[in-house]
């Protein structure tokens, strides 16, 4: 079901394509290093400044890191990832600078260059080494500041890049317009699954990503169903339907803000009191978590995921569930965004005990969980697929492990990254989403 | 007793048995802390001993010195030992005054140069001359005179060891010892406010036995007496070990005689004999009585602060210095603090602007 | 002026100076560079409990984790508690903190100290090793790593020593200890020594931005 | 001590030396039975708690010979229960202690009249005897002159 597999092998040839005539910026190896160094100085806050100074150098973060557990190379360690952070701030913003600067190495054109792979393609952002750490630091709050400084110096790879470019420039991801939408609508449309499309005023907006439209719109149909059930007073803009924000997994704060502040305009028009994230870690944290502060401004809706707000529904009884039939057994992979960053993690497990699945723990899960391998864009990057093969291996363990037939997940990046990581690998177990095994299971 | 007879034809033309000379001479080995078996030698080398000259000067001094030895069980081993010597001069002890008096200090450098012991007891005033003098001549003076010819020093007493209670700050006199005045003759330093009779005693016999100066620690202290300090050899030594300390003077644990390093006993850091020889003939010593060592033996014990501190306290200053040191601090974090944010508010324009 | 009487006397006080002088100065200039707001909707509002709970938490074994640090984090706890212990109460320190703070406490017998003392010394000694031998730490070790193992082990040793009375006299090595401990206090403020005031702000923060998030941390 | 006695202190030290004293003691006493050299030890050279060189005197007891030498005060030796184990306490003219020795060994040395006394003694019994013949003879004569005179 789900997923078309001529769609899927045409979405992974066009990832081979991608960034491939991506003009790339010539910058002056100093004045990298500049910018680098003017965003650094920019985000390192106050708390930062804490954790790189409270930081005893013990390693354990290296054991919570899956590229680390993948390999043992010492470099994936997450403290490693953000050293020419740590020198930075020793030479240029601690309190004892001018003492530390003599003893400290300045940060080179030629480090940022060494440390794109290890914070592009060795780093996904899932924090789970925040949780490792004895000492609390939040090491990936750091590797994101190292993000954003390399996405200053032009040093953001050439896929990601291309992606930024693109939603920078015309708003779209992965080509996907208000056309692509329309189509994709219509043709729901036609199946009688009906989505209204720029009402004026609507109580709840609900977006989408490019992803889905062009992957899984089997789990667009399932909102439009799970909300028209309900008998919701919903809409979806036609220019204000991307969640997903390139700008926040490249580090560049400009396409981050001009992102969210296209879905926050838009929602502010039609007057809606709740916006619906659809499947997708980060755009929870970008909208979520992440939109007040960069917009700064408090702002006037309350953000939900899909699953949270379908837990939500269910809890309340305005939403009822029929079991499945066969009850087959599933497993839950949290994605790190809508988990260990969001906070997301018992409502879906509520979800599917609402289903009445026969359902199996991972051994890591919930705020602890592995990341698939791909989150915060890095599945999108060809350097790194062999890295994150690996990776994969120790999901598959773990899924295997449970002995469950299905792995649900509710992030479509997870969703594609693992699909990608079983396909190489010969892998047959389906990676599903959650809200589409809700809308299978809506009572008569 | 002629000068050049040796001391065994001295005895024995005394009358003293040659077993009572053998007491003598264990007793001997005994105090100069020699093993029981150096008894024979002792004797065989007392008996051949030739008996020496012994000049006593007393400088800017308590006489407490000369009274722990003269005051000592008399008449004793020790005063048997003094009997063997020949104290040509000491202004408190001998009879004769004034002139004749010096006359025979003068005497006893001339007949013996070369020979002859010097020993001293208090500290040497720098200072003004004036500050204190013996028939007119400085103390400095006299001590370089009377040094010249002398075989040997022995300072007695920490003021003539260290400088002493004289040298403690602000040293108004500008009171130094003996050693830093002569460099150019050995020196044995029998410190000790007093020190303990029986090592002034040991120290002579072992000139007298061996003809040579006994072994000496770093600060010039004969090894055999200031080898160990109090503390190790202290019979409240496992009380430390067990951890069970006097808090104050009254309470229970000073009633059960536990150890008294937190009430400030020095016995750790001091070297000396007191908990092995005793005092007033073998009776007791600080400790034993229930006080802590004051290491009166030691450089300085004057000026390390109370006798009450406990020695691993510090030494240190003041806690208004701590609180300046906090507040410049906490300046200095502030206003680094301050810097950062400007810097980090001008990046941030620059971004927006670049952007 | 002898040596132990330069390591109580003036020592002593310009490594308390620099002690307190460069602990607030780090302190403060670190945590004033200050924070923005986050303007996000918590999802509950429970940071002060989120985050002593954190302070609590990250000291305990954590099932996930556990099975992949259990060495590092059995020897973390055995080698802080072994040198608390020594520390805090052996006699003769307390009579130090005495003269510093102006009140003490009860101690332990002096077996225990030294018996604890060895142990944190040995624990210490191997997580040396292992940072010399691990990849990753071997990676991550920077001088101040190794300064900092320093001037913790030397005053560890020397004050063994000086309870034991072994290897020289007690004033040397009393004075040597002494020293020691000043060299730690002067090191503390510029280095990750530094974590023994900042891992429980540390700590705490990441409690509380975790917990408005709804995730414990 | 009356006074002192009026004191609560009850010293409850021990220094732990009295038991390897003692067993040094035994072993003195083995190499003593074998026909090889005895030991003395200087009480004073070891660190004592109050009490406990009486604990030594008392565990050690008193045996069958006690001499006494009277020169430059008194010394006693004592031979403690233990036989070859002898108790030498050396005092000076005013009863004070000087020093006590353990001493292990068949006869305390000192105990023993020493070659040089006994030739000191020998010349005064010659000269003694010279003497006493001396006034036998001048009696004898004064005796023999009485008789030529009462004869004559």
């Amino acid at each position: 079901m789900s997923v078309d597999n001529a769609a899927f092998r045409d979405f992974r040839e066009s990832l081979e394509r991608l960034g491939i005539d991506t003009p790339s910026e010539v910058i002056s190896d100093e004045e990298r290093v500049r910018r680098a160094k003017q965003t650094f100085m920019d985000k390192l806050d106050g708390r930062m400044a804490v954790d790189l100074t409270t930081c005893v150098h013990c390693g354990m973060c290296a054991e919570a890191c899956h590229f680390y557990e993948a390999t043992q190379d010492e470099k994936y360690a997450p403290v490693h990832k953000f050293e020419p952070l740590r020198r930075f701030y020793r030479r240029e913003l601690s309190p004892m600078r001018w003492l530390f600067r003599p003893f400290t190495r300045d940060i080179t054109a030629q480090d940022l260059e060494t440390w794109q792979e290890l914070v592009y393609d060795a780093c996904t952002g899932c924090g789970r080494c925040d949780m490792m750490c004895p000492m609390g630091i939040r090491l990936s709050t750091l590797i994101n500041v190292m993000r954003q400084g390399l996405a200053s110096a032009g040093l953001v790879p050439a896929e990601l890049q291309a992606l930024q470019n693109e939603q920078r420039d015309s708003d779209t991801v992965f080509g996907v317009g208000a056309g692509k939408l329309r189509e994709v609508i219509d043709r729901l449309g036609r199946q009688g699954i009906e989505i209204p499309l720029d009402k004026d005023q609507a109580e709840v907006l609900v977006l989408t990503t490019a992803v889905e439209v062009l992957l899984f719109s089997d789990a667009l149909a399932a909102t439009a169903k799970i909300l028209n059930r309900l008998g919701a007073d919903w809409t979806m803009l036609s220019q204000g339907f991307e969640a997903a924000n390139i700008g926040l997994v490249s580090g560049d704060e400009v396409t981050q803000k001009r992102a969210t502040a296209k879905i926050v305009e838009q929602a502010k028009a039609c007057g809606a009191r709740t916006v619906i994230l659809p499947e997708s870690g980060h755009a929870y944290q970008a909208l979520r978590w992440e939109g007040a502060n960069v917009l700064g401004e408090v702002l006037p809706f309350e953000v939900l995921a899909m699953s949270e707000f379908i837990a939500r529904e269910i809890d309340a009884g305005r939403l009822k569930l029929k079991s499945p039939a066969n009850g087959s057994s599933v497993t839950y992979h949290d994605p790190c965004r809508l988990g260990r960053h969001g906070g997301v993690i018992e409502q879906p497990r509520q979800v599917l005990k609402a289903l009445g699945l026969d359902f199996r723990e991972a051994d890591s899960n919930g705020r602890e969980n592995f990341c698939c391998g791909g989150g915060c864009g890095e599945y999108v990057i060809k350097r790194s697929a062999p890295l994150r093969q690996k990776a994969f291996e120790i999901k598959k363990r773990e899924f295997d492990e449970t002995g469950a037939d299905t792995v649900i997940t509710s992030c479509a990046n997870c969703r594609i990254n693992l699909m990608i990581g079983a396909d190489n690998a010969g892998w047959q177990k389906p990676v599903e989403s959650l809200v589409e095994k809700v809308a299978a299971s809506l009572a008569e | 007793m002629r000068k050049h007879q040796t001391l065994g034809v001295y005895l024995h033309a005394q009358g003293v048995s040659r077993r009572a000379f053998l007491k003598f001479c264990s007793a001997t080995a005994s105090l100069m802390a020699l093993p029981p078996s150096a008894a024979a030698q002792v004797a065989a080398a007392l008996a051949a001993a030739r008996r020496p000259s012994v000049i006593w000067l007393s400088f800017q001094e308590c006489t407490g010195c000369t009274e722990s030895l003269t005051r000592s069980h008399a008449p004793t081993l020790e005063s048997l030992i003094f009997d063997a010597i020949s104290l040509d001069y000491h202004h408190t002890l001998q009879a004769a005054s004034g002139e004749s008096a010096e006359a025979a200090r003068i005497a006893a450098m001339e007949e013996n140069e070369g020979e002859y012991l010097l020993v001293v007891d208090g500290s040497i005033p720098l200072g003004n001359p004036g500050y204190s003098t013996i028939a007119g001549m400085s103390n400095l003076d006299m001590l370089r005179e009377t040094a010249g010819g002398a075989a040997a020093i022995i300072a007695v007493g920490t003021c003539a060891a260290f400088g002493g209670i004289p040298h403690a700050s602000p040293n108004p006199t500008g009171a130094v010892s003996v050693s830093e005045i002569i460099t150019d003759k050995p020196i044995v330093n029998v410190s000790g406010c007093p020190p303990i009779p029986v090592v002034i005693t040991g120290v002579l016999a072992h000139f007298l036995t061996f003809g040579t100066l006994p072994d000496l620690d770093h600060l010039g202290r004969p090894v055999a007496f200031f080898g160990q300090n109090i503390h190790d050899r202290c019979y409240r030594r496992p009380f430390y070990e067990r951890g069970q300390f006097a808090h104050t003077f009254d309470d229970e644990g000073a009633r059960k005689g536990w150890c008294l390093y937190e009430l400030g006993c020095k016995g750790p850091t001091t070297y000396n004999a007191c908990a092995t020889l005793k005092w007033n003939e073998g009776t007791s010593y600080p400790i034993a009585s229930g006080h802590g060592c004051l290491g009166c033996s030691e450089p300085d014990f004057w000026d390390k602060g109370s006798f009450y501190t406990p020695i691993s306290a510090g030494l240190w200053g003041s806690r208004e210095t701590l609180i300046g040191a906090a507040a410049a601090g906490a300046a200095l974090g502030v206003g680094s603090a301050l810097a950062a944010r400007a810097r980090k508010k001008k990046a941030r324009a620059a971004e927006e602007a670049e952007s | 002026m002898t040596l132990l009487d330069f390591a109580r006397g003036p020592a002593l006080q310009w490594s308390l100076i620099i002690l307190v002088f460069g602990v607030l100065w780090q302190l403060l200039g670190t945590i004033l560079i200050g924070v923005k707001k986050d303007l996000s909707k918590p999802r509950r509002n429970t940071a002060v409990r989120d985050g002593l709970a954190t302070i609590a938490t990250r000291s305990l074994p954590e099932h996930q984790f556990e099975k992949k640090i259990r060495f590092q984090h059995f020897s973390g706890y055995a080698w802080h508690v072994a040198l608390f212990i020594a520390v805090l109460f052996s006699a003769p320190h307390i009579l130090f903190f005495e003269s510093v703070l102006g009140f003490g406490w009860p101690h332990l017998p002096n077996g225990i100290i030294l018996v604890t003392a060895a142990i944190a010394l040995a624990i210490l000694f191997a997580l040396v090793i292992r940072r010399l031998s691990h990849p990753v730490q071997r990676l991550i070790s920077n001088a101040d790593d190794y300064i900092s193992v320093i001037v913790v082990i030397v005053p560890l040793v020397t004050g063994m020593l000086a309870s034991a009375h072994i290897g020289a006299r007690y004033e040397t090595l009393l004075a040597i200890h002494f020293l020691s401990v000043e060299a730690l206090f002067v090191w503390f403020p510029f280095g990750k020594l530094m974590h023994t005031a900042l891992t429980f702000p540390s700590r705490f923060r990441a409690g509380a931005a975790f917990g408005r998030r709804g995730v414990k941390a | 001590m009356t006074s002192l006695d009026g004191i609560a202190v009850k010293v409850e030290s021990a220094t732990g030396n009295v038991e390897p004293l003692l067993h040094e003691i035994r072993h003195a006493l083995k190499r003593v039975a074998d026909g090889k050299e005895g030991t003395v030890i200087d009480l004073r050279s070891l660190p004592l708690a109050p009490g406990e060189e009486e604990r030594i005197e008392a565990f050690l007891g008193e045996g069958e010979v006690r001499a006494e030498l009277d020169t430059f005060g008194a010394t006693v030796f004592q031979e403690t229960s233990y036989a070859g184990v002898w108790l030498v306490t050396h005092r000076n003219m005013k009863q004070a202690v000087l020093t006590r020795f353990i001493e292990v060994t068949r006869t305390p040395e000192l105990l023993k009249s020493q070659r040089a006394d006994i030739e000191r003694g020998i010349s005064r019994l010659e000269d003694a005897l010279a003497a006493s013949s001396k006034v036998e003879r001048s009696r004898r004569e004064s005796v023999a002159g009485q008789e030529i005179k009462d004869s004559g």
